[in-house]
């Protein structure tokens, strides 16, 4: 490979945070114009490799070489003035300013200079969408739209950069497939003009759609680089993991039991009409549907976070009306929320305090907090569901995504339910850890547990739920056994083909 | 005949020297009958004091009653009720003497007078006590930049000053009876010797004598403490023979006289005799205790 | 997803959408007119002209808190710097060679400068402003002090107290400078690239930051700004009174940021706006205005204010009850 | 993944870590060598009693508005409630029958009360405490003087006056419970559940409501503690002074807030403690004593005393700096 093929290259890049060595001598190169890559296990220092490139972080010691010439941007917008742009794990959107506004932001089209083109700016944003082939009113406050929406719209954000290269950090974690055939298309459309694209995802069966070759970490060190047409998903999995990783959904067969939660035209106007279900113990009841179906909002309306406005809502055959999480878990009802920074951690505290959070009345005495005890369930956690994290002491902020996801899951784990309310559980989570959680959601059933399960990816709802639910612009619109349950089925399910899927009940 | 309205404009609620004055304000009317009083206190805040005088005039009131929180400050305000044709009697202090403005009549009493009143007590007892003017002299002052704390200070370094052997150590209490305290507590630490204390208004010299009395290190009795308004709560301190002695201004009697001017001029159209009628600051001891206007 | 049409929105909801636009003015109106009848005074053109001038001295200087609070910053300095500009501004009048044009300009740039400072501490030093400028209110009422020796500074020339005390045709000159920022303002926070960072900083400061907004710059001109306009308000407030005080500005920041808050700006940053501040003044200066006119008592005076204050925010706030019905 | 061993990480970066822990400590232990070598009576025992002696009042505020602070909220009515429930006080002790019993608890109820009200309309109507308390901060003001009929009230009988001047052995009683709040709170936030929620809801609100917390009931009761403690500071401050005043606790709230933020706390909320608190408090008494010692004048010591607080604070986020080295 010639010098100049290369657009950024990476020697000896380390990084230390206190406590936590990043990123160990890493040093390899991106061509310019492919779909490269990066993989590794949570925790293997992909973002932290980002960040540097883009100025969020410093590197401790090594040489990031962009276009020929050694860089070390000190801030994103000089990153961005040199045509680097990212879409970074975590949103970067503004809550309270309008789509259009959010794609735009940073680079607003002016009239001279500084007046802001409104017009044209809310024409170029719904161009983008519809290039993007989404429903999104482009004058909606971001705050009200759905995590996938919002994912969206930082891709979109990203576009209207023109970046030359452009790193997309787990960019599809909580997209459903039509959105993410739609971003391949975009991807494959900038390949063609030439921009490099960063490619960072847990689901490795992407890569093989739009990546060119890959680049594996592990533990901050680099492991190796690979024409994605020249190695097996099993290998990629052996560099990650360092170790054969075989079965990859641990499904058991269960006894479904008694009846303990039922849904009865449930109707929150605009968002939930008339829905209807019931679960049973021992069951995985998955939710399958598009973006901005109502699944998210069926399950924040059981858990009493939204009020709604007709319907019944049965636990164990008796009718409960919940206004509050508190009244939910008192029912036995738990929710792992879908954004993890916003909804499911404490940021500011650490691995033990967040894991503890929804524990602390059954780990305390008269009030005061056994913390003996509560290190020891966390400590177990930990092990269990393998949190890379230095100490159960360090703040989640300073986790990777995927060890702040486990953290979220691991707080419920803990606590003993008997209906958990799982909205996008393995978001972020490689493939290793996967299956860790999937052992553990096994158990839980086994435990007498049920568990009601939101995902946006098709090939785990399928594999780990005994019936599925479709939804549909706030609809349930059919509902599939497990025998029946195919990806074509709830795809024409969920994009309004009902006629010939829908089960009559 | 109908009822007359009279505003009566003063710095701040919060010092009950000002709430004697009122009420003293609020009694004479009373006793005159016919006449209600708006009163409103500014907050010590000179530009609430001017939108207050210029509420005032919007509501038509027939007559103002000022006690200006700065001299020059609320000269605008007087301009204002100037132009209204609205007379004004300024009580207490008294608003720059050259200004453009006119004032019916100005009753009040004279703040750097009281002070250097204050100071030649101080003087005297110190000669009494070691036969030449000389000591270590404590001298609690008001709140920096406010008018009656500047003009009190004066007076009293203007004679102080003139006894080269007589130390004088100034700190700011904020006119605050738990600053007094505080700050006399620090000077209680830093100071080996006090041979008196001067507080620029009551409020300040309690609370020094609070902290002298939980010192140890001084006796109150033997420290000569002397305070400014004459509160009932300071007077009770002298008949105790606590305090030694505090400056008289005479609220009521200013409030009245002048409450009195205004209403004359307002019912009967008779212009004061003098335009400008101060009350002689008072220095209140153990022997003149019954001169003091407030009782307790 | 289904979308409720117009004809299917009730119509309490309709009204309390309508209501979420007009926010605090709706509240600001029933006090007014509560005030108006009980004392008709009270509608008198000039009544009104007379508040706005009133409040022209802190609503100035809230405009540019409404920068400053629209970052998710605060800024307690503005008395102690409306009291300092305010004394070198009646120094150069009365003192120093009584040069007008050194008499405005200087005051404005000490306010301007102080203000970067603070937002340069604050940015630079990752400090909370709220500590910063309680440190900066200090030092400047402190530097008030020493400048002026203890004492008052008085003897503006007639052309200097235009500012605070002239007139244009029946208009008081100082409700046209206040009037003119926030038209001003307004204009540059809904149209300008800068009054758009300043909401996508009080947004998301990170978000902000990897857009590649400058963040640290922005949030220093923000309190540069505040500064200079609490120069400005220096110098009606010394003009008005023909007098430099020392004792000027005392507590201004609590009316200041009250009025902020008052006009639905979030003390979280990014959102809210200067049209908002402009009633929450209003707001505060009729309650106050009113309330001489009715002649309460001092006493009652303050229980009153305090509580039309809640009220008339939580009237602004019920809203939101209704908006997710 | 490669965790660093002790011996790894480099002396500065070590001694930083250290720092973190130690915070605004070292700052103030600078503060005071200072003080100490400029006048030897500072490190007198008596003097050391005497300044904890007068943070206390301000102090035992402290302590609670930590607990407010950490939850994300701010409460300036503290001044206001330290003079209302201060003259209520004194009435029971001078005017309304001398009851002992009555005298101390009515305050403390009083004070829970009023802290009680701010945390009920602030979380229920989904108001920025600021502008609650700010309305509070004027009602009972106002309530003060109407109470008191613009008189303080003066005269308490010896066994109140323990609460203020009473000493235990060569302690002050004041100091005593100061330091008795800080441990009791201390334990509070570290050990109990209660401490626990309190963190978790100021680091995130929602993530807290999500995980099952009463966010509501444990803001209203972190505000209640602090109103009960405004009412513990008013008793001793009363004590003290003999009398209740009604400039009682006139601009507390700034200086109780600049203790708790001055100690670590984050204003955002989520972040700190109530040993920095104690810190803090202790950092603005002995400055301000120290000054005094000196004698240095008050202009000087207005500027003085806003250098220190900022850098104090600049010192103790310099390590910041450090860390991400
Ligand atoms: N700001 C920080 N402070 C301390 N440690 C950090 C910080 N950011 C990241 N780390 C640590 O650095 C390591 C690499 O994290 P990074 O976020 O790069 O992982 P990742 O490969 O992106 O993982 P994931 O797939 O879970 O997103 C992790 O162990 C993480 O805990
Ligand atoms: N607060 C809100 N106000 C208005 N619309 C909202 C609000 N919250 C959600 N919506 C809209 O309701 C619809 C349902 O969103 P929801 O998040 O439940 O969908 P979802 O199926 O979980 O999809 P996603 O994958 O986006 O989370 C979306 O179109 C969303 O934009
Ligand atoms: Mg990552
Ligand atoms: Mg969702």
């Amino acid at each position: 490979m010639g010098e100049d093929d290369v657009i950024l290259k990476f020697e000896n890049v380390t990084k230390r945070f206190p406590g936590v060595l990043a990123l160990d001598n890493v040093s390899f190169a991106i061509r310019k114009g492919e779909v490269h890559a990066l993989v590794g296990e949570n925790g293997a220092g992909k973002s932290t490799l980002i960040k540097i490139v883009t100025g969020v972080y410093q590197k401790t010691s090594g040489e990031v070489i962009f276009d020929g010439k050694p860089v070390h941007f000190l801030t994103p917008h000089e990153a961005l003035r040199n045509g680097i742009a990212a879409i970074y794990q975590e949103f970067n959107l503004i809550p309270a300013l309008t789509v259009a506004e959010n794609i735009f932001m940073g680079h607003h089209f002016t009239r001279r200079n500084f007046i802001v083109d409104w017009g044209k700016m809310r024409e170029e944003a719904r161009k983008l969408m519809e290039f993007l082939d989404v429903d999104i009113d482009v004058d909606a406050q971001v705050r009200d739209l759905g995590v996938a929406k919002k994912q969206v719209v930082e891709i979109a954000k990203a576009l209207s950069l023109n970046a030359r290269v452009l790193i997309m950090d787990e960019p599809t974690a909580t997209l459903a497939q039509k959105e993410i055939e739609g971003l391949f298309r975009i991807i494959r459309f900038l390949k063609g003009k030439g921009v490099t694209v960063i490619y960072i995802s847990h689901r490795l069966e992407e890569i093989y759609e739009v990546c060119d070759r890959v680049t594996v970490l592990r533990d901050g060190r680099y492991v190796g680089t690979r024409n994605v047409k020249e190695i097996k998903v099993d290998e990629i999995i052996r560099m990650m993991v360092g170790r054969e990783v075989v079965e990859k959904f641990p499904r058991v067969a269960h006894h479904a039991g008694e009846e303990v939660l039922r849904v009865e035209n449930l109707t929150r106007h605009g968002v939930l009409e008339n829905i209807s279900f019931s679960v049973r113990k021992g069951e995985i009841l998955g939710i399958a549907g598009m973006v901005g179906s109502g699944r998210t909002e069926l399950l924040r309306a059981i858990y009493g976070l939204d009020p709604i406005d007709a319907g019944k809502i049965y636990v164990k055959g008796k009718e409960v009306h919940i206004h509050s999480p508190l009244e939910a878990i008192n029912h036995g009802i738990a929710l792992l929320p879908e954004e993890r920074k916003t909804q499911g951690l404490v940021l500011l505290l650490s691995v033990l305090d967040n894991l503890g959070l929804p524990l602390l009345p059954s780990l305390s005495n008269r009030g005061f907090v056994d913390d003996k005890k509560l290190t020891a369930v966390a400590q177990d956690m930990v092990e269990h569901m393998n949190i890379k994290t230095p100490s159960l002491l360090q703040k989640t902020m300073y986790l990777s995504g995927g060890n702040q996801q486990k953290v979220v899951l691991g707080k419920w784990f803990a606590r003993n339910c008997d209906i958990y309310l799982f909205d996008e559980p393995t978001r972020g989570i490689d493939v290793g850890a996967k299956i860790e959680i999937y052992h553990l959601m096994n158990k839980l059933i086994e435990r007498g547990s049920t568990i009601v399960m939101v995902s946006s990816e098709l090939p785990e709802i399928l594999a780990m739920s005994d019936r599925i639910l479709v939804m549909r612009e706030g609809k349930v619109m059919g509902e599939l056994t497990r025998e029946e349950a195919t990806k074509e089925a709830i795809l024409q399910l969920a994009l309004g083909r009902r006629e010939e899927y829908a089960r009559v009940e | 005949g109908q009822n007359l309205t009279i505003g009566l404009s003063f710095p701040s609620l919060s010092f009950a020297w000002f709430s004697f004055l009122e009420q003293a304000v609020k009694d004479k009317a009373a006793q005159l009958g016919g006449i209600d009083v708006i009163s409103l206190e500014a907050e010590n805040n000179v530009s609430k004091q001017i939108s207050i005088i210029e509420d005032m005039i919007v509501k038509g009131v027939k007559g103002v009653l000022l006690v200006p929180i700065e001299v020059e400050a609320v000269i605008p305000a007087v301009e204002a009720l100037n132009k209204a044709n609205i007379p004004v009697v300024t009580v207490d202090r008294r608003i720059k003497e050259d200004a453009p403005v006119k004032v019916l009549c100005h009753v009040g009493a004279d703040n750097t007078e009281g002070g250097r009143n204050a100071a030649r007590y101080i003087v005297q007892k110190l000669t009494e006590k070691y036969g030449e003017p000389k000591g270590t002299v404590i001298e609690l002052t008001g709140t920096p930049g406010a008018g009656p704390a500047i003009d009190r200070s004066a007076g009293f370094n203007e004679i102080i000053k003139q006894y080269p052997n007589i130390t004088v150590k100034s700190q700011t209490a904020n006119f605050r009876r738990d600053d007094g305290m505080k700050v006399m507590e620090d000077f209680i630490m830093s100071t080996p010797q006090i041979d008196a204390v001067f507080g620029a208004n009551d409020e300040m010299i309690l609370g020094a004598i609070q902290a002298l009395q939980a010192s140890g290190k001084f006796k109150v009795e033997d420290v000569i403490t002397v305070g400014f308004d004459a509160l009932p709560e300071a007077l009770k301190l002298i008949e105790e023979g606590t305090l030694d002695a505090t400056i008289e201004q005479f609220p009521g009697r200013q409030a009245s006289t002048a409450f009195e001017v205004l209403v004359k001029f307002l019912r009967e159209g008779v212009s004061p005799e003098k335009s400008v009628m101060l009350i002689e600051p008072k220095v209140i001891t153990k022997d003149n205790l019954n001169e003091a206007e407030k009782s307790f | 997803m289904p979308v409720l049409s117009e004809e299917n929105v009730p119509l309490v909801q309709r009204f309390f959408v309508f209501w979420d636009k007009v926010g605090i003015l709706l509240a600001f109106l029933v006090v007014c007119v509560i005030f108006g009848m009980l004392n008709p005074v009270f509608f008198n053109p000039l009544n009104i002209l007379n508040v706005i001038r009133q409040v022209s001295i802190i609503g100035v200087i809230a405009v540019g808190m409404t920068f400053v609070i629209l970052l998710g910053g605060i800024d307690l300095s503005v008395g102690s710097v409306v009291a300092f500009a305010g004394i070198i501004a009646a120094g150069f009048q009365a003192k120093w060679g009584g040069n007008l044009f050194l008499s405005v300009v200087i005051p404005l740039l000490i306010g301007g400068g102080i203000g970067f400072m603070n937002g340069f501490v604050s940015t630079k030093g990752q400090l909370h402003p709220f500590i910063v400028t309680l440190g900066s209110m200090s030092i400047f009422r402190g530097a008030t002090l020493l400048v002026a020796q203890g004492k008052p500074i008085s003897g503006m020339s007639p052309a200097f107290r235009f500012i605070g005390a002239g007139m244009v045709g029946p208009i008081p000159f100082p409700v046209i400078l206040f009037i003119g920022c926030v038209i001003v303002a307004g204009m540059v926070l809904k149209r300008t690239v800068f009054g758009r960072y300043i909401y996508a900083i009080g947004g998301n400061e990170e978000a902000a930051l990897l857009s590649g907004i400058m963040v640290e710059r922005y949030k220093i001109a923000a309190f540069t700004i505040l500064g200079f306009l609490s120069g400005l308000s220096a110098l009606i407030l010394t003009s008005r009174l023909n007098s430099g005080e020392l004792v000027a500005g005392q507590g201004y920041e609590l009316d200041v940021i009250a009025s902020v808050i008052i006009g639905g700006t979030s003390l979280m940053g990014g959102e809210g706006g200067v049209y908002g501040t402009l009633i929450g003044a209003l707001l505060i200066g009729v309650v106050s205005n009113g309330l001489n006119l009715l002649g309460v008592q001092p006493y009652w005076q303050m229980i009153v204010k305090g509580l039309i204050v809640i009220l008339a925010v939580l009237l602004d706030k019920l809203k939101r009850r209704f908006r997710t019905v």
